[in-house]
């Protein structure tokens, strides 16, 4: 599914943020991603989400080169993602329940399916009376759970959450995680960056560690170290 | 269905109405300011030509030895000549009568002149001021035993300062649609600057260009078109007022010298219109593109 | 010790670069149109001025029967009038000799008058041609035998338009004062919306006011400043163009009619300033009080 | 130190954020406050930074009514404070350096100080090579220690941290409870809202619990749950 070869990441700052990652991500993995604050796990997000393009090696999703990509097709490779970012990114300006709408409206949905299917997501992630709210009027932890919300809109192939529980209290955080493991059953791939050691410790499942940059272990049935 | 993206740029014009107000004021003021020195311009156009109109007369005095049926000869050849619109015959006989007429009292004194001094007239009226000089030579080369007066430097004089006015004129408005354009685009383009973000987070959500550009294009349009009708209104009520001054001051003025509000502004209002909704358009245009890389 | 909140403006405008140069285009496209108008309005009042000028001499036309000696006492007593700048006495003699010169070939035709029909003219030279109307009637109260003959209506009528001018212009220049303010106060306030993040973030940290307006009102002046310098040299060739253009034009007038580019463009220039600073100063005063409120 | 009285918080959008809040806190305590997501946790810290006013009862520090301050005194009253909030709230224009080096210009440090305070602070967090960065160019857990460095700039007298430890790894997260203890040991008060049950359960301080807006529970050394 996802592939990586010779990967390096340099920002124009000059901070290698990733250096020679070699990986291999098959269809229905879940893949926790951890290492150190500054490892570079969010650089592995952004490069995935083609938010930024790597200065070296390359990046193949379903055979498909990424960092080739023409810029049109861009925005049709998004929609084959859900992806749950670090810093939110809710629109300020938009509702909860708009925040949510729009991810569907952008790939065509029927406004029936939208009115129907909006507060179910957000009954999922708790919030279903929180529709008419604008994110400034949520807390940390809604906020989160809004963008989780818009994340898993579309059903995508592949879910990529960037720290999706660090405002989460540990209840919520294994509400979360107990979705996570349903989508993956129903077999959507998840990557999942995370510090929270003891969700990685129980779930066993595939660990990915970065340190400054370097892949260090990649262990199929790993705890968090 | 996406939702239709002329709803989402009115949203985003009432959410943001302290920008949206912004926007609108600088369109309305730029255009406003154009507008003005249009009407201006349009209006110094139009005193000058009202002006010089009063000067399409040449008169030409006939060699004193003529008979009447030479001068009525001369007046046919004359009526022939392009540009010239009508040949009035004055008789040296009327112009005696006139000028005793004038001297009043003294007239007495004109009696004891042997005869009458004054030769016959041809009051020449042209179509065309501006072409005086050609249909002066063109008179002068169908008789020249006679003596042509007509108002010829002020006439020139008239014509150059109506040049110079409307070059400045030309210029001025050419400089003024590009300060619009430069006001309208900057409020534009920092207007969608403030919403950078919420652009960047419509990208990585997997929104097309088209998703994101067209409610602003919409957005562009609506305060263009905003824009140029609260100003053509202040611009209509603006220019009746100063109409309403300027006949008070000038009650005794046989013509109204100000061009008519409805007509000039219906003009001024449709450029406006353009203006707004093109420099919108392209304010919009070339503003997202900036934030759409991402 | 703080940093220099003047390190900080300039901090942020070089940051800010394309805001801070929306800013200035937007402070000096306005200053432009302000001060075209003004030039527009100068040169017009200034024109009217010469054109009224040429109509400052009233010809008094003295009683056929007074003796020269009369017509001495008469010049010496308007001589005492106010507002008279000189007299002239203009004999019948010369009057006549200047009557035959210009019939020229038909001059023969004068030999046969029992006598020279023309009286004495005194050609009274005004201070103020506004002020002709009270000068007519006190010359007519030294004398009532004679006839007093001037511009009336062509001075009331130029008078007249050049108040309509000036008071359309005075309206004008309010009006686009106003609309300069408008639109600075916009770029300022939406350039300070965009950094309303910021300085709430520095409230949370604890600045007082002061921390965070200052840099803003330096940087007001700075825009305003820079948009006031940059108009008045644009002003000023423009101008300068316009002069040579109206000069290359206008050749044969005998006065240059436009104002001389650098007394005008200094004036403008300093009231550019004047306004440049004061609107840059309230402009970011206004606005930055907006986002001091948490 | 801080006294809380009768306090409800209720937002203009009709959410009841606190209700009926009784609380002492005293000089040199160490307070979690713990609770789910929107308990009210981020409300309480904004009561207390007077960010928000509540809608009833009052607000002591130090016998100083908060509620009633003058506007004029407020920058004054914050800088007694330091603060991490949940969102980092970092100058985004200026430098990693600048951010820290502007809460020590506010209250008059001297060039001389700051020079030789910042780096040293930079150090503490494991920033000491980023001070030239710009917080969009450092990763969530980076932004996060530089806003810890400037909330400890000025040795404040209450240290308030929303969730400071929500995108750290667990390593850099106990380094950072090292700082917080060490700090708290030179007479600190210190209030920190977190969902790190490991950190809480390991300290046994005092445990403030809110749920939906209310304490629930007040514990002297008390666990996460
Ligand atoms: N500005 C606001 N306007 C309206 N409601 C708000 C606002 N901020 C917070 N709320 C609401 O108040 C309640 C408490 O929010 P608060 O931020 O205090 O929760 P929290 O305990 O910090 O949660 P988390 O752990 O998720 O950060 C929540 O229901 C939230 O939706
Ligand atoms: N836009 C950027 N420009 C320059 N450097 C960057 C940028 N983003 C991240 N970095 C640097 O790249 C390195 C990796 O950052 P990244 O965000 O991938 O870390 P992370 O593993 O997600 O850390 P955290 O757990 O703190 O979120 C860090 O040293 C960071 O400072
Ligand atoms: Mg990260
Ligand atoms: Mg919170």
């Amino acid at each position: 599914m996802l592939v990586l070869n010779n990967v390096q990441m340099r920002y124009p700052s000059g901070t290698v943020a990733l250096e020679d990652v070699n990986l291999k991500i098959n269809r229905g993995e879940f893949v926790f991603l951890i290492g150190s604050s500054g490892a570079g796990k969010s650089t592995f997000i952004k490069l995935i989400t083609k938010e930024i393009d790597p200065t070296a090696g390359s990046l193949y999703k379903g055979g498909l080169d990424i960092t080739r990509m023409h810029k049109r097709r861009i925005p049709y490779y998004r929609r084959s993602l859900g992806i749950v970012f670090q810093d939110y990114r809710l629109l300020s300006n938009e509702t909860v329940y708009e925040n949510v709408a729009f991810a569907m409206r952008i790939i065509g949905k029927r406004n029936r399916e939208i009115k129907r299917n909006v507060p179910l997501l957000l009954n999922l992630v708790g919030l279903s009376d929180r529709g008419k709210h604008f994110p400034m009027e949520l807390s940390g932890g809604e906020q989160q759970r809004v963008a989780i919300a818009r994340a898993v809109a579309n059903n995508p192939d592949i879910l990529i959450c960037d720290e999706p529980t660090g405002n989460l209290d540990p209840e919520t955080s294994w509400e979360l995680i107990d979705l996570l493991m349903k989508l993956n059953r129903y077999g959507a791939t998840i990557i999942m960056a995370t510090h929270q050691h003891d969700i990685v410790d129980v779930l066993k499942k595939r660990v990915i560690e970065l340190d400054k940059g370097r892949v260090v272990r990649d262990e199929d049935h790993g705890g968090y170290h | 269905m996406i939702r239709s993206p002329f709803f989402t740029a009115l949203k985003n014009m009432v959410r943001n109405a302290m920008m949206s107000l912004a926007s609108i004021l600088s369109v309305t003021s730029t255009l406003v300011i154009l507008g003005i020195v249009l009407l201006l311009i349009l209006n110094v156009n139009n005193l000058t030509m009202e002006f010089t109109d009063k000067f399409d007369v040449m008169r030409v005095q006939v060699a004193y030895e003529y008979t009447p049926e030479q001068v009525q000869q001369l007046k046919t050849a004359f009526e022939a000549v392009p540009n010239v619109d009508s040949v009035l015959l004055i008789t040296r006989d009327e112009a005696f009568a006139q000028m005793k007429e004038d001297w009043g009292e003294e007239a007495d004194l004109l009696e004891g002149l042997p005869e009458n001094p004054l030769s016959d007239t041809l009051e020449v009226r042209v179509s065309d001021v501006s072409l005086s000089d050609q249909t002066y030579e063109e008179l002068d080369k169908v008789d020249e035993n006679d003596t042509i007066y007509y108002y010829k430097t002020t006439i020139e004089r008239i014509l150059r300062i109506s040049n110079v006015i409307r070059n400045v004129g030309i210029i001025l408005i050419v400089v003024l649609l590009f300060i619009t354009m430069l006001v309208i685009n900057n409020t534009v383009r920092i207007g969608i600057a403030s919403r950078k973000s919420q652009i960047q987070i419509m990208r990585y959500v997997g929104a097309t260009r088209g998703h994101i550009r067209h409610p602003y294009l919409i957005e562009g349009v609506i305060l263009g078109i905003l824009g140029a009708g609260i100003s053509s209104v202040l611009l209509y009520f603006g220019y009746q007022e100063v109409i309403r001054m300027a006949a008070a001051d000038l009650a005794d003025l046989t013509a109204q010298p100000l061009l008519r509000a409805d007509v000039v502004i219906l003009r001024i209002g449709i450029l406006n219109l353009i203006i707004g909704i093109g420099v919108g358009l392209i304010g919009s245009l070339f503003s997202v593109r900036k934030y759409l890389k991402v």
